[in-house]
């Protein structure tokens, strides 16, 4: 459907948030805890916490959680009864505060968790998330958003953007259906557009390359030694992927008291060497160099061409979490400045 | 391929009596894995054992968990039955319905729920349980009996004459032990220098017997088979070869005033001595604490008269190591010194003596050549009280335990008083006379009826010294607790038989269990008298608890039967319960990460590192390797390695928390 | 958005175990509900996720025919957590069974041709599907030759229809095991798989090569193969790598951009030989 | 006063299982919330083993063994010792609740005190109740 | 720093090191390790206050392991994990040389991780001053109270394994948390399981850690880390006798005293 744009002033954003809260829905939104910014549940406007540039994990644990229940079972003797996932009891969620990058990191996951075979687990919680995103009036020097096809007033993937406008209003972008639903639920609280050009209210961040380029690049040096080179201080952690709203991988882990139990789905990351270890012992991807490339080239040359969706969204929290410092960022310039390798 | 079959137990009514045994095994039916469970009355017996043979066949069992007593009693049994089967042993394990169930519960429904948990937490690990095959050690065919008394004489002339190498070792200067020490025995009265001492020489002359006299235990390390035993050869101050034993030295030495250990102290021998004449080896000892040669540094006598210069003050103590397949403790006891009792004069009267030194009084080989005297006065005594039970069953002096011979020898004393000193009054304290061996009832009966012994029932309150008589204040039970008032000239207490004092320090080396008396423990009271919980080591005579001399001799045979079914095969096949460090296919070859921190837990040293090489001999990674001749099984280096790369079988991880699921996770 | 669970395996009855060699099992598995029956095919080739409730899922391929109705099979060796606990399943036990995933042996491109069936160890499971589906339609394929190798007697699989495949005159067998591996009465070859392939030299033309095996047999025979006049587009293979969701989400049996999981496990040699070497 | 508990026991196979044969061939009685599992010695004891137990639905655990010296593999149970002592600190810093874990040493002669060993934690336990404030945290969805 | 590149250059030209790792600049003011073979790019390395990456955990991954000489930057963290990694016998065939800051901020070249062994310094790693209030308050708190605080910081733990990445003394090839059979640690981040991952963090770290903080400055979450093993330190000294950092592969856990002191075995 096509954008609409009202203004809202903060008060009524505010009642907005007051409403959402009080209709026993639940809201899920940055909340500062010991010097970490992440999102959470909450029950009162108050707890929400807006001078943060970007919370610490990204906000796909509302539709790939960390740890969810695949299924359940019971043996009784040789018998075993399977309960299937409670689709119907996946509570209805409004993500309040998250920013376009969070919002455009669900396109590559309904990328994956769509290709081919549908995953209806992941789609029931896509399904019932109203996203409800702020553009980003700061940013750190860790984000790339521009460079990834994105920006701080993108609206892919958000239902509503809200775009902090000044003296008290902020300009509201109804973007999707659910975004008009909730719109059409609290219309009181909205006004005319005022029509200003939000782009003068957004912090600036410089386009340094793009996705097209980038493909062509890492394609082109997959047999480099620039992967050891940059990989070289990467310790073989999670932590990159758990952060990022891109990754999608998965885990499958059966868990059993006696003779009930469950089959769970968690996060995994291409970084761990167990990843893709086979019994025999052989490991197809053995040293952090193929792991790094991996990363890489799944995000930005597998993803594109399998399913023409680009694994990041820019958002920069690989970096920040990162205890090795491997700023993504930086990784791709220095392969768009690479030449023809002299191997 | 888990096709587990049940087997519960009722054990008579042991367990019948408080556990619904049918209503465990109707239960078991439902575990997962379980393939046919059943209870039967007596498993253990030849129907029961019948039974399993017959479900394992029929059903094509893969592991069975039998459902009765503690596994420490008869898991060999149901593994040998299960491996007569063709279900290898080591896919049988016992539930302990008994000893923690059955017999410590009341009966009720909530006795049967834990019998059946008890049961589920079994299937669960026979579940991850693996073949086992044992495994095959050498065996060094040397026996190591420790303490030359009568116990280790005759273990090591049975072993011997078995054709086998024994090292005999015996902390004083010679062997002999109590039985020496005795002038005649109980019941025959044939006296115990006359039997004793041919087999002393017999021990002494045998190819087999390598005899170490005046040598304590160092250290003994390995394990069944494979014992390496360090021994301490206290210095003698003597070079055995040149000594030919003539005594001379003995006689010209001027210290004569030590209180001789053989006589109990009451008669006195040189610095440079021979415990007692029938001695073997007949060489001379000095004692260096009081040779003034040693104490002063002057002296020096026997070295001029010794015809051969055998005098060697500078020998020190020499270390000697022997490989033993087996060790026997023959290590015998202690009686309790005059001293132990203030109620009888704290030893301060002279002529209150104990058994041992009324042996030596009326020991022809003695110090008063077998005539009864008073130490004090040297006089005949008119009147000798003796009493039984002095110190033996009473836990106010912390011996809760009845030394079980002195009866037999009060009797005999009093009966060899009379035949010395006919008109002598013989008094004797008892509570009850314990005599029930044959031939002993009757001994006492003797005692009392021939020979007049009067014996009294009752305790004795106290002893004082009044004018050169020594008071006995007691009671007369039998007469209504009459007291009763002896004016005696000597008193015997027959004084409780004891471990020796450092019987706790020789257990701790041998790793054997030891109880609060000091006593050594026995593997089982009933079945396995002679063996201790570590392999290889067995008990024989009085070091296990006070016998006398005709059980300590059966005993000693008992032990040495033991070690000729050892010796009687080459290799020696051991619990396969040992730890495996895991190996992996190239590149990984194992998941051990090579930081040896295991080496230091490990009491047997059994871990080793082991060099895993290329084609090109180059060392890809040094792993760990448990060496499993040497691993007992304890498996504290698998509960402590971080990356799990050490496991143990028969324990492994996977079968505890198996085991602990089952347990817990009974929906 | 129809909710269908893709993770939802179907219940499965363990019908037939068979011992195939030491650790090797084979099970039988019937549907237990009647309707995943009727509505379960697949095609030689595919694969499924077999799992043990409460421990876990496994790879490995269906090892039956599709032509034979009503049942599946599949054959493991026990090496890991779920093949240990599949191990100690008995028959009457329920597992799960999720698939059929992956693409398939084209068979009806095959059409009019020879076909040359090489196998090594534990990697014949995946070729019987294709052997007995090629044999169900024999007319439809000129000569069909099976070579067979494994490290000794002791280990080949499918001992009774390998005599099976013997007596057929429309089946020309090879069987070989490893230097060392011979009993005293073999009368098989004696000889590692690729130097048993050049011996009995098939004729290139017109047929089409299907190898499995461990990846040390597939190093040495293809070269042997190429020799022998094969082209790499009438070679065909299957990848084993580790796979989790079977179907192109858990993101970890990619080679390149290629998914093992969806674009394979059957690669032509063309196809391997554009791949990256990450596998 | 909760009276279905579930208490473990972790014992070692020299001392404290044959201790609780002798508490059997002595016929003394006890409380029958306890059952043994057998281990060749208390060095064998794992610490994860314990938190396991608690996972899976113990609501107390004994671990016992032999006295120090009297060790069978001679020093199993001081390897033992230690590690309580350093799991016993790590599990306060984290609050789990060490008063459900009762350490002793008992003997293969002292049949008596493992009943009152078992008597008395199966009291303390039942004070304290079943311990779910652990067990709940195995609720899957993270907050 | 020019005293700095003048050693490194040396080291690289002599072929006493065939790798050097040490810090660079990173993204705003961050430091990070670095890792240099040839002598041109000598310049990048700096080695100031704000390097605090504890570089001796690269000197047993998979890809360093076969290098046999290299020169490592050693902050005293560093320094104390070296020493004790080299008594976990993990520098079999390595010859290693540090490069270390001393007192008034001059490079200096130690050969050899037994000549680290003496030169380290005896007195420990300080806390921070957050991490001291922290660890106060920690000591006051009540059972209950400390369960819910971990309950709190547990939930957020996604089991990333930076903490594990991070440490240098955890180098197993395959860590008890990627045993499956059995399954000690469960793999998906639940808090039972975080729990049971923390406290077996702790216990491996018994009379190994070094206090270098490598964990709490890697996790992600900014979970209180240090504090956990800092404490069992802590109650290790006071019962077992102090924790000396050495080559000696006498460690708390696979030694014993006869008369360890403990108050709560019956």
């Amino acid at each position: 459907m096509q954008t609409e744009n009202y203004t809202i002033t903060d008060s009524n954003l505010q009642q907005l948030l007051q409403a959402l809260l009080s209709s026993g829905q639940k809201v899920v939104a940055p909340v500062r805890a010991n010097n970490k910014v992440l999102f959470k549940e909450i029950k009162s406007a108050s707890e929400v916490c807006s001078d943060h540039v970007q919370t610490t994990l990204s906000a796909k644990h509302l539709a790939f959680p960390r740890t969810e229940v695949l299924l359940q079972y019971k043996k009784t003797g040789k018998e075993v009864t399977i309960n299937d996932f409670p689709f119907d009891a996946v509570p209805q969620t409004f993500l309040w505060g998250s920013r376009p990058c969070d919002a455009g990191g669900f396109a590559p996951l309904d990328g994956i968790f769509n290709w081919d075979s549908k995953d209806a687990i992941y789609n029931k919680r896509r399904e019932q998330l109203t996203i409800i995103s702020f553009s980003c009036t700061r940013h750190d020097d860790a984000c790339f958003c521009t460079s990834m096809g994105g920006g701080p007033g993108n609206t892919a993937g958000s239902d509503m953007l809200i775009t902090p406008a000044g003296n008290g209003t902020n300009i509201a972008e109804i973007i999707t259906d659910k975004g008009k639903a909730l719109f059409e639920n609290y219309t009181s609280l909205f006004e005319e557009a005022m029509g200003a050009d939000k782009e003068q209210y957004l912090t600036k961040i410089d386009k340094v390359f793009d996705t097209a380029e980038i493909k062509a690049k890492v394609e082109a040096f997959f047999e480099s030694k620039v992967w050891k080179e940059q990989s070289a201080r990467c310790m073989g952690c999670g932590a990159c992927a758990y952060v990022c709203p891109a990754c999608a991988c998965f885990d499958i882990q059966d868990d059993k008291h006696g003779s009930k139990g469950s089959r769970l789905r968690c996060w995994d990351s291409c970084g761990f060497q167990l990843f893709t270890l086979h019994t025999s012992g052989h490991n197809p991807r053995e040293t952090q160099a193929r792991r790094w490339r991996q990363r890489v080239m799944h995000k930005f040359s597998y993803m594109p061409d399998r399913i023409n969706v680009v694994g990041c969204s820019g958002c920069g929290r690989c970096s920040r979490a990162c205890p090795a410092d491997m700023n993504l960022a930086e990784h791709l310039e220095v392969i768009m400045k690479m030449e023809a390798e002299k191997i | 391929m888990a096709r587990i079959g049940v087997f519960i137990c009722h054990c008579g009514e042991n367990i019948g009596g408080t556990v619904d045994c049918n209503k465990v095994a109707k239960s078991a039916e439902s575990f997962d894995g379980v393939v046919f469970s059943t209870d039967y009355k007596y498993m253990c017996s030849d129907p029961g054992q019948t039974l399993i043979k017959q479900a394992i066949a029929e059903h094509k069992l893969t592991g069975v968990v039998v459902g009765a007593c503690s596994p420490r009693m008869h898991e060999p049994t149901f593994r040998k039955t299960c491996s007569e089967a063709g279900v290898n042993g080591y896919m049988c394990e016992m539930a302990n319905l008994r000893e923690h169930c059955s017999w410590v519960h009341e009966k009720g429904e909530a006795t049967t729920n834990k019998a059946t948990d008890l049961v589920r937490m079994l299937v669960g690990k026979v579940k991850n349980n693996k073949p086992l095959s044992p495994i095959k050690v050498p065996v060094s065919k040397t026996a190591l009996v420790i303490g030359g008394g009568i116990a280790g004489i005759q273990t090591s002339l049975d072993i011997a004459n078995a054709g086998h190498k024994v090292v005999l070792i015996e902390k004083q200067p010679s062997i002999g032990g109590h039985m020496s020490q005795l002038s005649e025995t109980f019941p025959t009265l044939d006296c115990s220098q006359c039997i004793l001492t041919p087999r002393m020489v017999e021990v002494a002359q045998h190819p087999n017997i390598e005899l170490i006299t005046y040598a304590e235990l160092e250290s003994l390390d390995g394990f069944i088979g494979n014992f390496k035993a360090r021994i301490r050869k206290k210095a003698k101050s003597i070079d055995e070869k040149l000594c030919t034993g003539c005594g001379m030295c003995t006689t010209k030495c001027p210290t004569k005033k030590i209180p001789g250990e053989f006589n109990e102290k009451l008669g006195n021998r040189t610095a440079i001595y021979v415990p007692f004449p029938q001695a073997v080896p007949n060489k001379p000892v000095i004692d260096k604490n009081n040779c003034t040669y040693y104490q002063k540094g002057k002296c020096r006598i026997c070295e001029k008269f010794c015809p051969t210069q055998a005098i060697r003050f500078d020998q020190p103590d020499e270390i000697v190591e022997r490989s033993i397949g087996a060790v026997v403790v023959a290590t015998g006891f202690e009686v309790k010194g005059t001293d132990f009792f203030p109620e009888y004069g704290y030893g301060k009267y002279a002529d209150v003596i104990t058994g041992l030194q009324f042996e030596r009084l009326a020991s022809a080989s003695g110090p008063t050549l077998g005539e009864i005297r008073r130490p004090s006065d040297g006089k005949i005594p008119e009147k000798i009280v003796f009493l039984a039970c002095a110190g033996s069953r009473d836990p106010a002096k912390g011996i809760k335990y009845c030394s079980k011979i002195c009866c037999m020898y009060t009797a005999k004393h009093a009966m060899l008083y009379k035949h010395k000193v006919h008109h002598g009054d013989a008094y004797v304290f008892y509570m009850d006379i314990r005599a029930a061996g044959k031939m002993y009832d009757e001994f006492t009966r003797r005692a009392i009826e021939e020979d007049e012994v009067k014996y009294i029932r009752g305790r004795v309150s106290r002893i004082y010294e009044k004018n050169g008589k020594l008071i006995v204040k007691g009671a007369d039970t039998l007469l209504g607790a009459m007291p009763v008032e002896v004016e005696a000239d000597m008193v015997v207490l027959a004084t409780a038989s004891v471990a020796h004092n450092d019987a706790a320090d020789l257990a701790q080396k041998l790793h054997v269990s030891y109880d609060e008396n000091n006593f050594f423990v026995e593997a089982h009271p009933k079945l396995k008298p002679v063996e201790t919980n570590t392999a290889g080591i067995f008990l024989a005579g009085a070091c296990q608890s006070p016998r006398d001399i005709p059980e300590t001799v059966a005993m000693a045979s008992g032990a040495a039967s033991k070690i000729l079914g050892l010796f009687s095969q080459n290799e020696l096949t051991r619990e396969p319960v040992v730890a495996v460090v895991n190996r992996a296919a190239p590149p990984l070859f194992s998941t051990c990460a090579g930081c040896f921190m295991c080496q230091s837990v490990c009491p047997y040293q059994a871990i080793e590192k082991e060099e895993i090489k290329n084609r090109a001999g180059e060392t890809i990674k040094t792993v760990a390797k448990v060496n499993p001749g040497l691993c007992q099984g304890c498996g504290t280096c698998v509960a402590f390695c971080r990356s799990k790369s050490i496991d143990i079988q028969g324990f492994s991880n996977e079968q505890m928390v198996e085991e602990v699921f089952a347990l817990l996770n009974n929906d | 958005m129809c909710n269908s669970n893709i993770y939802m395996p179907y219940p499965m009855r363990v019908e037939k175990v068979t011992n195939e060699a030491p650790g090797v099992k084979t099970f039988r598995l019937n549907f237990i509900n009647a309707e995943d029956a009727q509505q379960f095919t697949f095609k030689a080739g595919q694969f499924g996720e077999y799992s043990v409730f409460g421990t876990g899922e496994s790879t490995f391929c269906i090892a039956s025919s599709p032509t034979r109705e009503g049942y599946i099979e599949c054959t493991f060796r026990q090496s890991g957590k779920v093949t240990s606990a599949l191990t100690n399943c008995e028959e009457g036990d329920t597992i799960g069974f999720r698939g059929p995933y992956g693409n398939i042996f084209p068979l009806d491109e095959w059409k009019g041709k020879n076909l040359l069936f090489i196998a090594g160890g534990i990697a014949l499971p995946p070729m019987r599907c294709v052997i007995w589906n090629a044999l169900d339609r024999r007319s439809d394929f000129k000569d069909v030759t099976i070579i067979y190798g494994a490290r000794s007697v002791n280990d080949l699989v499918y001992k009774h229809e390998l005599e099976e495949w013997k007596n057929r005159d429309d089946v020309k067998l090879v069987v070989t095991v490893d230097p060392g591996g011979e009993t005293p009465d073999w009368k098989g070859e004696v000889g590692f798989v690729p130097s048993v392939v050049e011996k009995t030299a098939p004729v290139a033309a017109n047929t089409i090569a299907i190898v499995c095996g461990p990846p040390v047999m597939i190093k040495y025979t293809f070269p042997v193969l190429e020799k022998l006049g094969f082209t790499d587009d009438t070679i065909y293979t299957t990848l084993e790598n580790r796979m989790k969701c079977g179907f192109g989400k858990c993101g970890r049996c990619n080679v390149g951009k290629v998914y093992v999981c969806k674009d394979g496990p059957v690669f032509t040699y063309k196809q391997l030989k554009e791949l990256p070497d990450e596998y | 006063m909760e009276n279905n508990i579930k208490v473990v026991a972790f014992v070692c196979n020299w001392c404290t299982y044959a201790g609780a044969d002798l508490t059997g061939t002595s016929r003394i009685k006890y409380s029958s919330d306890v059952k043994i599992v057998r281990f060749p010695c208390t060095g064998r004891i794992d610490f994860m083993l314990l938190m396991k137990a608690f996972a899976e639905g113990a609501d107390g655990i004994i671990v016992s063994g032999c006295h120090p010296n009297d060790c069978h593999y001679t020093s199993g149970n001081f390897h033992a010792r230690r590690r309580w002592i350093v799991f016993k600190s790590v599990l306060e810093t984290f609050g789990i609740d060490t008063r459900r874990i009762q350490f002793s040493w008992v003997s293969a002669a002292e049949g008596a005190k493992w009943a009152e060993i078992v008597n008395t934690t199966v009291e303390r336990i039942k004070e304290l109740g079943p311990y779910t404030e652990y067990r709940e945290l195995a609720g899957v969805e993270a907050p | 720093m020019k005293r700095l590149h003048q050693i490194v250059s040396e080291l690289l030209a002599s072929g006493k090191a065939k790798l050097v790792i040490g810090y660079e600049k990173g993204t705003g003011e961050k430091r990070r390790p670095a890792f240099i073979s040839d002598a041109n790019e000598v310049e990048r390395l700096v080695f100031d206050s704000q390097c605090s990456h504890n570089l001796s955990v690269y000197l047993t991954k998979p890809e360093y392991k076969h290098v046999t000489e290299i020169a490592v930057f050693a902050t005293p963290q560093t320094m104390r994990a070296v020493v004790r990694l080299a008594g976990e016998n993990q520098f079999q065939d390595k010859k290693l040389s540090f490069i270390v800051m001393d007192q008034d901020q001059n490079a200096l070249l130690i050969e050899g991780a037994e000549v680290l062994a003496n030169h380290l310094g005896k007195e420990k790693i300080a806390l921070s001053s957050a991490q001291e209030e922290l660890l106060a308050k920690f000591e006051a708190m009540s059972r209950e109270e400390r369960f819910a605080y971990w309950k709190e910081q547990l939930s957020n733990c996604v089991k990333c394994y930076a903490c594990r990445a991070a440490c240098p003394m955890c180098y197993c090839t395959r860590c008890t948390v990627e045993v499956n059979q059995p399954q000690w640690i469960s793999v998906p981040s639940s808090l039972q399981g975080n729990f049971e991952y923390h406290i077996m963090r702790a216990m491996h770290m018994a009379g190994r850690c070094v206090d270098c903080g490598s964990c709490e400055a890697a996790c992600p979450l900014g979970l209180p880390l240090n504090i956990i093993t800092r404490r069992m330190i802590k109650d290790i000294e006071a019962s077992l006798g102090p924790d000396i950092v050495s080559m000696d592969t006498k460690s708390v856990l696979n030694t014993f005293q006869p008369n360890d002191k403990e108050n709560f075995i019956r």
